[in-house]
Parts: C-alpha cells; structure tokens; sequence
C-alpha cells in the first residue's frame, strides 16, 4: 500500500481529463481548493454528477470550460440568485446536461452503494424531467395487480468521488460526522479523493465518537491536507460560507470578461494566503 | 400557519426564506412541538443520514409540510423549475427542478409560494412540468398542492377540480389586480375576504426570534426584510 | 407531545399481540429486557422480522410460544450451536417461517426507508430461497439489452422497531453509534421503541460528535430505560456477552422442559438485580 | 494463504473460528496492508455503515475473499445452510442461510469449508440450494468458489467442469479415506499431494498473536484449539 496521504497537487494529478466526478452539495464539503487546482490545471470535458445539487463548484468548473457533461438536480447560488456560467453554457449548448430531481440521483448512488442494477423510485411520473431521460425507465410495480407504474433509475457509478472534509488519518480514515452524503459517494464511486482541514495522527475508527461519522480507509484512495479547502464554501461545525466573495463571484460572474477577472484574480494565480 | 393542518413536521428546501420564517413562527408557536428542519442549516436541521434523509422521510410519509417554487406556475398547479423556451435551447434557464419531481408527489401539503405575482410567472401552461400540479388515478401520490401563497393573495387548491380558488387577498391588495396580474383562470367566491395580518405578537416573533436565527442562512433576507445585520 | 421517555412496563404495553417487530442481531443491541417482559406479559402472535438474523432473542420468544411467524436469514446461537426453540418449532412446524438472505432483508428495509415499492438486489437466482418465497419476484434488468433476470423484494414495513441502544436524551434522540441497522429499522418501522441503558440531560444531536450517531427523536415513539438491557448479549463498548450465562441457556433450552426452567428462573421472575 | 489470491479485502461472518484465524493471520503476514473484516468482532470490522455494509461493499466489488460452509455441500457446489429433508417438514434444521444467497454470487473467491468431512455433509446432491455452485450464463455472478476445505483435504473448484478436483490431502490423511468419506464424484491428479503444513512462525503467530485477538468471540474455539483463557 502506497502512502494515503498526499500533496494536493498529486491528488488533482490523479483526476484524468474526461473524468466522470461525483461532487457534494454546498453544505456538505466541496474540494473547492481542488477545484481551483482542476482550473489551473487545465482540466477538460469532465463528466460532472451533482448529488445531488451544486452552487460555485460546478458553475466555476463550467465557466472555466472542464466540463464536458453535467447531471443535476440544480446548480444555483442560492440566494445570489442563478448560477451564471452555467445557465450562460445551457442556454448557449455548450454542455450536454441530464436534468434530474434529487431523490433520483440519491437513488442512483443508492443502487450503486448496493451493488444492485437499478433502484424504483416514488416521483416523477408525468414530468418533463422524466420525458427528457431516455436512460430512465417505467415499468409496472410487479407486486401490484392494479396498474402501478415506478421509475426506475439505473446505478450511478462514478469514476471519482471528490470532496472536502474536516479531518482524515494516516490510514486514510475521514470524518464526515454527519455529512453521511459524503460517504455514500465514495462507497459508490470507484475512486475516492478527498482534501482534508487537517490529518490526525490517532485512529478515527479507534474511537466510537469519531467511528459513527468516519469513511473506512479501504474506500479511500488518497487524501491531501487542504486548510480552509472548502473557502469559498462553509464547512459544517468549522467556518461558515464567505457571504461578501460569493457575491462577488455573483457579480464578476454575471459577464464572460467578469469571469475571466474572477479567474485571474481567485483562481489562476498561485494559491491563496490562508 | 393555518395551511400546516395539524402538521408534525414542516421542511423546508434551499432558496425559501419566506417558508423558513412561517416554520420557524410555527415552531415556536408550538412550543417546540413541531419540528421544522430547514435543509440549509446546521441549527434547524434534524438530520442525521445525509442528504437524503429529507427524501426518504417523506417518502415514509414523516414530512406533513412542504414549500415549493417555480419560475412558473399554471392553472393546474404545474410547476416549472427548469427552463423557459424550448427545453433543449431554452430562452431562460432556471436552477433546475430540486427535489420538486419527488416531494410535489409524496409530501400530503405543499404549500406553493411565488412573491411575484404577475403573468410573466403564474401563466396559463408551463413551458415545462418540473412536476405536476395532478396526476391520474393509477399514479401513487398521496401529497399535492393545497395553495399557492403570493405577494397579493391566497389560492387554495382544489385537487378534484383541478383548479385554483382565490381564498383571500392581501390588506392594500384587490380582487381587480390579481385579476390582472394573473396568466391562468381560476374559482373564487362571490365576496372576497382580506387575508388576515400576523398578529403583533406573531409579528414581534419573526423579528425578535426567528429573523436572528434565519441571518446565518438568509443573511440578504433577514437584513433586507428584517434589518438583522448581515453574517460576518 | 408527550414525555418520549417511559417506564419499560409502559413501553412494553405499547407492543399490541399480533404486532409485526423488527429487531437486530445479536452484536447490534436488542433489547433483552424488554423481550424477557414481552414474555411475562404472555404476548402472542407476534410476527418477527430479524434484520437479518437473530439469537437468543428470537429463539426466546419463540420457546415462551410469543411468535406466530418469523422472516429471517438464521436464527442461531452461534459458537453455542443451533437455537433450539427455533430449530423445534420448524422440525415441529408450530410456527410460519419465511427464509431469507442477509442482503435481502436489508434491501426490503432500504426500500422501505426511501419510500419505494420494492428493490432489486442480485444473487438467488437458482437458490431454493427464491423457490419458496412466492412474495419475491424475478424482472428482467430493463437496462439490459441481453437476458438477464434480477430478484426484487418488497418493502419491509414492520410496524414496529425494538431495539436497546447506550443512550437517549429526553427529546427521545438515541444514540446508537456505528450501528447503523438500527437506524435503518427505525426508519422503516411505524413505531420504533427504544430501551436505553441511561438518559442523558445534553441535547444529542446538538454536538457534531454524537449527532452523526444518533437517530433523530421524530423517529422515536419512546424510550425506556434498563440498564443492561441487553444482558445477556453484548451492547457494544459497554460490556460484553455473558458467556456463561448463554452456555447454560443453550445446555437448557435443549428440552421442552429445560427451557421452562429457564424461564421460570430467569424470566417469570421479577427482574433481576442489575 | 495461497487461496486468497493478492486479495485486498477478507471479510468473514458469523460462526467462522477458523476463516477468522486465517484471515488474521494474513492481515498480519501482510503487515496490515490486507484488511480483514470479522463482522461479529468490534476491534476488527472497519464498517461504519451498519450491518448492510458488508454486503454492499462485496456487491461494490471491494470483498475479494469470503468464506461459507453448509451442512450439506454437494459436487457442483450447492451449499445448503437450511434443512435436511423435506422443506415444510425437516428432519434436521440449521441456522439458516445467512449471506450465502448474496455473497456466493458477487465475491469472486469464495472458500467453502467444512471441517466434518463425511458422506453426512459431502453429499452428492445437497437437499436445499441455500446457493448455487454455478448459474447459467444470463445470471450476474462475478463470484463463486474457488476451493473447499476440509479436515481431510483441500479441492479446488473448476468452474467451467463445474466439479471439485483433489488438491491436496493433509498430513496424517489418506486418498483412500478422502474417497471412502466424500458423497460426491471429483477429479484428481495421478499423484495427489501433501497439503504443506503451516510453518513453525504462523502456528507461533496463530497462537499467541491472532489467538488472543480471537478469543473474545470466539472464547470456546481458542480455549478449545489454543488454550487461550476463556473470557470472563
């Protein structure tokens, strides 16, 4: 077994161009610093999984042209209103979009975690979501004798869980108390990749406090230290969001030049100062 | 609060500051004995199972309340959380549909709000169903619209007809302007009543209560609203 | 609301004859004292659903003539050997049985948490479990394009979960730690019935540590508490299984007329001293 | 050791003394770089996911070995962990077939052992399929056995031939008592070989290394096997 722990520029080293990447939503743990490091690094046409919603992690990724491809349930910035260069990119087709609702995303990682094909799920019957998902299926509740028709949605299987949490060890445990979202993406992902606030030199699994909210090792592939590595975004029981630079983002974002500013001002530049 | 019925448990989905101060009032109103869990924060939110939870409670019947939105909404109580236009070119694109093609099906009450009230958002057809106001009979739906709550009046929903009916409107608003304002037909009877104001107590509640508690998730909300400061 | 938390008598009469009971394995926390009540009580009729399988627990209640019917993967008292009771009752057919899968089990109650109909789950196929499970049903996967058939079990809705847990606060939070399974009955359960080994004052979901394991007092009709609740068996980080106690269970509960002396001396008599 | 293959991940259940044995000794051969996962022993189980975890971990594809027994096991493989005789009316009833109906489909190298060696428990043809030994080719099945292991001897298992064929016979063991004690037909070479025996450093690490992690759920096995002290 290699050294779980890595620098950060190693973990994102190891995410391919083409990547199929499950994300967290904003109030979980977003690898925001990962993120930055994806955009500097030129990253392109990854295939972006929501779970099951995304805020400033998929629309920077958008904006700066990595992806090729995104499913989800939503990408907004909350009360700073639309996300901008994600609804610039649907609006102009520039990325392939699979709209869906949350609870089916769920229930795809779900159906992935179990190893089973497809997951049923309530929901969703005569919508335009499920008229515009060809790779979603009807059928008849085969345990009911009156007509009763399910959705079901086949397993998501992502290349890649990315994400951001407080605390991980040396063997690659990492406490997600209770974000337990975080783990459900790794267990269904074949790759898991985490940035940390910081690595502990005791056991997270030792511990029946800290075991209840931990990830296993043996699903993790690497982790790397990551101070305020959600920043822009809040990190529960940490820090909370940072109000004035999202709307910033908001504002710059709003134009294709403002955004190139926020890029080159946050984001291509050498990392920040903690 | 009295659209919650006998509600044990109200949510509340991202991007709603208004329904996360009607539950929240209610909370304290109850005495605690309503839970409201408002997704979006750490203090108001009982979940322990991840992001799902939300999802799977209400689909065990556990969530009595729910709140959604829509770009645009119609006379059927179809909403639209996607896209304006044609889907695959759309001329405006919204967030997407969130947890709406689930909860619209499975919650018992949703409440439907939309703070503008115009024909640009409560139209005759939504471009696009995000979910359904109504679903046939072989569907499974034991939840649905029960209103649609506006800045100028109070609908209800009549799940067997189909429609809406006007149940109050706003004090300083008229029966004139939200006939004029609104894209889609609707019941309502002969003589109109004014929906009542909070009470001064209720009103002291949001603002001395709820609003500080709202600020770390809606702080452009309760300052704008409430003149709470803003979060550091 | 009224007070979560219960005289175990109480919590015990809130169990109705004929109520269909979920309750866990052994390693998990099952709540001993409770059932050795359920026994005093002379309650009948009571259809068991082991998720997945089961002990002394089942094997008691199955002896004291409680069970009319009991869904399980095993029911076994381990290194002891066979569960006697539950063996007698099958060769002796006293009670309807319906055999299963560990996996199976579980995926009825993960069907039953999310809200859908059913779930599909692999493996059975060829097993003379599927045989006699007329309730199962065999679908082609609709994602495949080449035959391939797939089980899909129904959603287990007990209505009620019985189980005993280290802690609960007066919200009726319970705190049940890396045992996971008990959360998901509670989930899927109507009613869920908790016996404790102590309430404590502090609000458990208000601190990161204990919230990421503690199932949400909106879940919990009531808690009781009983102090080594789950004596004989094992409550994790609190004490072990009483070895010598379930040896002399197993020597006993061989005969018809050992395991009546059994009962007579260690569960018709008034509680014993902790 | 050589049935686990470069195995990243060993999970053994319930009533499993010598599985556990064997895989603790692996994980300690292997300087902690394989995990092994007893599921009824708090210091080792790595899950955090409640009982489920196990079975979905091996449906992910992360369990490589896994070991069942049955009280019946016949020459294709069937394992019958139920009942002898009739279904509806047994003449014999075990515990029941706990994860082999899951487990034996999706781990790719499952290791069967039964430490009776008999025509009582090696049968030509088991009485109930709590699992199949083989599925036709439509049945998703990355799994299977690989081998059996008895008091007597170790099979290996073909899959394709769907039949055991002799191994090895252990030391102080007979072919001639492996034939006369074996219900089903198998396979074997012209010379059937020594099992080689556990050298003098894993006996001396399964006694006092792995012994003692053991005898806390397995108090009766390791007092019985290695004279570790019972727990209170």
């Amino acid at each position: 077994m290699t050294a779980k722990v890595r620098a950060l520029d190693d973990l994102v080293a190891a995410i391919p161009d083409g990547a199929y990447i499950a994300i967290p939503p904003e109030y979980s743990g977003c690898a925001m610093e990962a993120t930055r490091a994806l955009v500097r690094r030129g990253a392109k046409n990854l295939r972006l999984l929501t779970v099951p919603a995304s805020s400033l992690q998929a629309d920077l990724l958008i904006g700066a042209g990595c992806v090729a491809e995104i499913e989800t349930s939503a990408v907004s910035l909350g009360e700073l209103g639309p996300a901008p260069r994600f609804t610039a990119a649907v609006t102009g087709g520039t990325i392939r979009l699979k709209d869906a609702t949350c609870p089916a995303l769920h229930a795809g990682i779900t159906a992935a975690e179990r190893g089973a094909p497809f997951m049923a799920m309530r929901g969703l019957i005569g919508s335009d979501i499920l008229a515009h998902r060809p790779d979603w299926r009807v059928l008849q509740n085969p345990f009911s004798e009156t007509p009763d028709p399910v959705v079901v949605v086949p397993a998501l299987h992502p290349e890649i869980a990315l994400f951001h949490a407080p605390l991980a060890d040396r063997h690659g445990n990492v406490w997600v108390g209770k974000r337990r979202e975080l783990m459900s993406i790794a267990h269904a992902a074949r790759r898991t990749l985490v940035t940390v606030e910081e690595i502990v030199e005791r056991d997270l699994l030792a511990d029946a406090a800290t075991a209840s909210g931990t990830i296993p090792g043996f699903y993790v592939e690497a982790v790397a230290v990551a101070p305020e590595g959600a920043w822009p975004l809040p990190l529960a029981e940490r820090y909370p969001a940072d109000a004035a630079h999202l709307a910033e983002y908001a504002r710059l974002a709003g134009s294709e030049e403002g955004f190139r500013r926020y890029l080159d001002q946050y984001v291509l530049v050498a990392r920040r100062a903690a | 609060m009295r659209l919650f019925g006998d509600a044990r448990h109200v949510a509340v989905g991202a991007q709603s500051p208004i329904p996360a101060t009607a539950a929240l009032l209610a909370r304290h109103l109850s005495g605690g004995r309503l839970y409201a869990s408002l997704l979006t924060s750490p203090a108001h939110n009982f979940f322990t199972d991840g992001g799902r939870e939300l999802f799977d409670c209400a689909g065990q019947g556990r969530i009595d309340v729910f709140f959604l939105s829509g770009g645009q909404i119609d006379g059927e109580a179809n909403i639209n959380l996607v896209a304006i236009g044609d889907y695959a070119k759309p001329k405006v694109r919204f967030p997407g549909s969130f947890g709406s093609g689930y909860l619209y099906y499975v919650v018992p009450r949703v409440i439907l709000f939309r703070t503008e009230h115009s024909r640009r958002t409560l139209v005759p057809k939504v471009d696009f169903v995000s979910a359904p106001g109504w679903s046939p009979p072989e569907v499974y739906r034991p939840g649905g619209p029960v209103a649609l709550v506006t800045n100028r009046c109070v609908f209800a929903f009549d799940r067997m007809r189909r429609r809406f009916r006007l149940e109050s409107v706003h004090p300083g608003h008229t029966l004139e302007e939200v006939l004029d304002n609104t894209g889609f037909e609707f019941d309502r009877p002969e003589r109109v009543p004014e929906t009542p104001p909070p009470s001064a107590e209720d009103r002291r509640l949001m603002r001395e209560v709820v609003a500080p508690e709202l600020a770390t998730i809606y702080p452009k909300f309760t300052a704008d609203v409430f003149g709470v400061g803003k979060a550091a």
